[in-house]
């Protein structure tokens, strides 16, 4: 038995890779001698020393091309951004060079970096601090974004991230960090497939990352009332491991999408969108969505907790599909 | 309290008394928070500003009514000074409808319209543009304010700080720009995230002019902030005032400070603002010690009432959560 | 009759709100000497002056702020980011301020700024130069993006945009600036609304901006195979005329989306989420939607060509959902 | 050609020819380009380096086949000076397969992994992060190169520029910055975007240290770049090297060129840096008039058998669209 938390697992993974190859290293705000934002790489500088583990001034758009750079260079750069909120800072970056270097070059350069970042609210930071931005993210060709929703995903993950030999964003919803969990399981992850996180006939929940949590236990007070939930965790929101999506939908014929971006061009349309397109006449029911509200995140806790998927919304959403 | 220019600061008794009580409620607001914080009645991220305090009350000392002020996820200190009353910034940190921003921006985003207190901005070195669009703002309607632009060390780095600087300068728009150089960015040192520490050779880069100061200074503070602001007044476009101070506290409440030395913090805290000036004006005859005694009395009864105000205060109801996304009703 | 190009339109309107209230300004990167990157603001510095005409800094996020600031200072500035490619660099700004601001001050500032932008591909611009991103920018609470596809719209959208007390996105697709028009009609837009430029009765052909000109052609040809295709333009991406796509979608029972955007999230899959949740049970056929294929865009004119939507698979995809 | 420190630069009758010829090869090269434009067989943006071309060819005499280059969307000439075939540039830009990027990025993106040309990048400053990426690559690798990055002077303007002249000099990173000082950024002029106009200024403000030099004259400039270049391998970190040249025409191919005076153009065309550079070399005895000649006749055969490798290129088949997005088949 392997009990560990999923920040602590994050380090594991990221010390291993540090430990297999040397081309690997970690770079971002507060990565080094802060011990990281979210402690993930605490003890990581004592270990690998500045050279591997490198503490970066507020300059994200830089440091994030720096790493893309680096990683053309031959390195296996680890961008940490700490957070999805100041991602927008390297966005530029992020999709005119990332996501598009290998196509503009045709095919002679490739660009194998990943670039983690915390996501979600739920943490009373408001509208700043708040953003679930990896679906939106996921709009964007040359990108595979990822999303660990379990401890072992989270311990797993990494590695084939890092032999990607394209860009990689891994989005870690700050919930989870504390989550804990035995990791004894197949020390691997397959970064291509969606995952049944629980089987049933009656309704597909499918979600991912921060959400999965809330899902499940949506799950568990639909089988009280004798309704039988699938859950899909997606982990990988581009590209979309449509056949998962579609073969569930074929066997429930019903279907909730949720995530925590807000519902307007969310991930969540685009799952619907898939399963119309796909399933359209599987389908027994309109398919349904539980998406934050279309507000910046307040920081009162009733009002963000009002914005956000919570398990109740979801409950409810799989009875009104089913109709009862 | 030596600094020449200090003639232009009025040091008589109810002038240091001020400055004195001034730099006590924002230091004895905060420890209150602190104390919220641990009993959960503040939630989020709660920056301190413990220790910076003679930057808040040194600049406001320049500023009238007519001018703006931009400021930081730590600006309890700025905003108490600014007037935003502690009774509406309390309950703001407890997320009420009383609250300077009626509970949705928190401890990292105070407003406030009446005061042009444009914030409270959260993404470091993303209120500077704002400061300088306020400026611009006042410049091409001919008012005649400054807009004060708080910052820290930090933000020298990011590219944002760079090309605001620029155009304020190129625009010769009003804005003081105030670094408070606490020497780190959460635990980034500034010897780790600058290759050159003078933080005016980059002000230079655009030909701004600067000054450096001791922040732990209140009177040093107010006399070089209200040259600055002279000089903006005068049209000569922007400044940046660097003020050298240093945070008592961790950076957030999360922060278990592994990246400085206890004693580095110990020596600093021997330059308290607070202890300095009032042991100062105590000698100069300005104070007595039953002044002192009753400011704390004062603002122990206003930190007292803020937090009666907030724990009074109304939860705002849920179903006006998607309020203030955009006009209730447009034009 | 008063015939003007699209870029003509654009420019007068920017003069009438100019001259109408010297709150206006426009800033932005050549919008002075060089007279606008596409020739808009062309003769505005002569007229208007160097104080209300603004040549920028290349600092795409620093000028976007300052509009910001400015409107925050009562001023009504427009800021133009030259194309949406650039606008990345301006992305904190417009979501973390723009977006924000109004929310996280409990309604006490609002920002009156309208930023507008040339988007979209069909150049051979590559890359870097040829993002169409009015759709991603759709899924960002507190702000209005519009999509002006009409020399009439153009003439008239700004006004409206102006007077909104929040900020406004404007993208105007580049190829549309030669287009001309005669814009005698109504001198006003309605920038709540979307609006059908053609009606029909067998399928929905929904779309905006630069796409509108190969949604019309494609109707018109599929009227020559008796269908009759309804199109409608959004005008308004955000927020979304949900009404118009569902009124439309109940009459006709089948949609086409069509967007310039990659396919995966799109606002054409925003779309099919709102049909599914909203008409679902008025729909006799999967939805389905053309947008750009998934890939940067690539320079040489063929494969540019076969990456964009046209007008041939906008009529084979309309009769692939009529069977026919 | 007094400067002090050509001593350095051998300016023996191969090195003359050399640096003649590839500045011919430039000028001739996009003169072509010009043409096939306006007759439709290139498309999308074109800017030309016409006027700039002894800044690529001075650089380049300092780099070896280790070091790195990144450049903007106005890169032809440092592709062609670098080492990339007028046939697989000019195949680029007519978008066919032969091209060296497989006529997926066309002029304003140019690659060659055999030149370790990482680009044509056309976002102002785009490039700049990953020239120091590179730069770290190396030195982590402890490979001796040096990434010289090629950038306008509007680019000082953008953040990045900051963020990157900062974080170089932090660690140190063997980057050449050099700034083709063109005094306009489209119809900016520097005035009007830089409120300090002397761009080494910014460089102070990292520690970078920095030299301007005159950019018309191609043996200064690569004197210039020696020294730089020395300076970096010795592990002194990043500089910057400012040349201060002048763009004969028009920003791109659509650009009606309002913002500048005939005049201006007329005077900084005395200063033709091919004209100057030949004249100088002929009455030093180092050229003849027939060298030049027939330097002219192979650069025209070289041009034409471009052209014509170009036109009898093959168009990728259409159903390889979606190739080069991601790996063909993931490790
Ligand atoms: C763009 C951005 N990146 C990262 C952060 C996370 N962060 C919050 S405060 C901070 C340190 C800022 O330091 P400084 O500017 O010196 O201000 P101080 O906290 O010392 O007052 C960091 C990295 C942020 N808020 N915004
Ligand atoms: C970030 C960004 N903003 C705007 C543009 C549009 N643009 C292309 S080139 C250019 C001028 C750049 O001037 P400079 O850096 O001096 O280079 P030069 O063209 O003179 O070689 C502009 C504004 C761009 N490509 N990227
Ligand atoms: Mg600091
Ligand atoms: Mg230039």
């Amino acid at each position: 038995m392997t009990v560990m938390t999923y920040r602590e697992a994050m380090r594991e993974a990221i010390r291993e890779a540090m430990l297999a190859d040397t081309r690997v290293f970690l770079m971002g705000e507060d990565v080094g001698h802060y011990g990281g934002s979210y402690a993930v790489s605490k003890g990581l500088l004592e270990e690998f020393g500045p050279g591997r583990v490198r503490d970066t001034p507020l300059s994200e758009s830089a440091f994030t091309g720096i790493g893309i750079g680096a990683a053309m260079g031959g390195m296996r750069p680890i961008v940490e951004l700490m957070t999805c909120n100041f991602s927008l800072l390297a966005l530029d970056q992020i999709m005119n060079n990332a996501a598009t270097i290998r196509h503009m070059s045709g095919g002679q350069f490739n660009v194998p970096v990943v670039i983690r970042m915390a996501t979600g609210g739920g943490r009373q930071l408001a509208a700043q601090h708040s953003h679930s931005l990896e679906g939106w993210f996921a709009h964007i060709p040359g990108l595979r974004v990822l999303t660990p929703a379990t401890v072992e995903d989270a311990r797993w993950m990494l590695k084939p991230a890092l032999d990607d030999p394209d860009p990689v964003l891994i989005f870690e919803n700050a919930l989870l960090y504390n989550d804990s969990a035995d990791i004894a399981g197949e020390p691997t992850c397959d970064i291509d497939r969606a995952v049944v996180r629980r089987e049933g006939g009656d309704v597909s929940l499918i979600t991912y990352g921060g959400s999965l949590g809330k899902v499940l236990a949506a799950a568990e007070q639909l089988a009280a009332v004798s309704i039988s939930a699938e859950v899909i965790d997606l982990r990988v929101l581009r590209p979309l491991d449509e056949a998962a999506i579609l073969t569930s939908v074929a066997k429930t014929r019903r279907a909730v999408i949720v995530d925590e971006g807000w519902r307007s061009g969310s991930i969540s349309a685009e799952i619907m969108a898939r399963i119309v397109e796909g399933g359209f006449w599987t389908l027994d029911a309109p398919l349904a969505r539980v998406c934050s509200a279309e507000v910046p995140i307040p920081y009162a806790a009733h009002l963000e907790a009002a914005a956000l998927p919570s398990v109740e919304r979801i409950v409810s959403a799989a009875r009104a599909v089913l109709g009862r | 309290m030596t600094d020449a220019a200090a003639v232009r600061v009025k040091l008589d008794h109810a002038h240091c008394r001020e400055l004195l009580r001034q730099m006590i409620r924002v230091r004895r607001f905060e420890e209150r928070c602190a104390e919220l914080y641990t009993k959960e009645k503040i939630r989020g991220f709660l920056h301190l500003y413990i220790g910076q305090e003679a930057v808040a009350v040194g600049v406001m000392q320049a500023l009238t009514p007519d001018d703006a002020v931009v400021a930081t996820y730590r600006e309890h200190g700025h905003a108490l000074v600014r007037g935003i009353s502690a009774r509406r910034i309390m309950a703001e940190m407890y997320g009420k409808q009383e609250g300077c921003s009626g509970g949705r921006g928190g401890s990292m985003h105070l407003f406030d319209a009446a005061n042009r207190f444009y914030g409270g901005n959260a993404i470091v070195a993303g209120g500077m543009p704002i400061a300088a669009g306020l400026a611009l703002a006042d410049a091409m309607q001919s008012r005649a304010g400054v807009t004060a632009c708080f910052f820290g060390e930090g933000a020298a780095a990011e590219g944002e700080f760079h090309e605001t600087m620029n155009l304020a300068a190129l625009w010769r728009l009003p804005v003081l720009f105030v670094c408070e150089n606490n020497l780190y960015a959460m635990g980034t040192a500034l010897t780790l995230s600058e290759s050159e520490t003078d933080l005016r050779t980059k002000a230079a880069g655009y030909r701004v002019p600067s000054e450096v100061v001791d922040g732990m200074n209140v009177v040093d503070v107010e006399a070089a902030a209200r040259r600055a602001v002279a000089a903006i007044r005068d049209g000569k476009g922007p400044f940046f005032l660097e003020c050298r101070t240093y945070r008592f506290r961790a950076h957030s409440m999360f922060d278990p400070q592994l990246y400085r030395k206890k004693k580095e913090i110990e020596d600093w805290m021997k330059r308290d603002p607070i202890v300095r000036f009032r042991d100062w004006a105590v000698a100069a005859g300005e104070l007595h010690d039953d002044d002192i005694a009753k400011i704390e009395a004062e603002v122990a009864a206003e930190v007292a009432d803020a937090t009666d105000f907030a724990e009074k205060g109304t939860w705002e109801p849920v179903d006006t959560l998607t309020r203030h996304v955009g006009a209730e009703a447009r034009a």
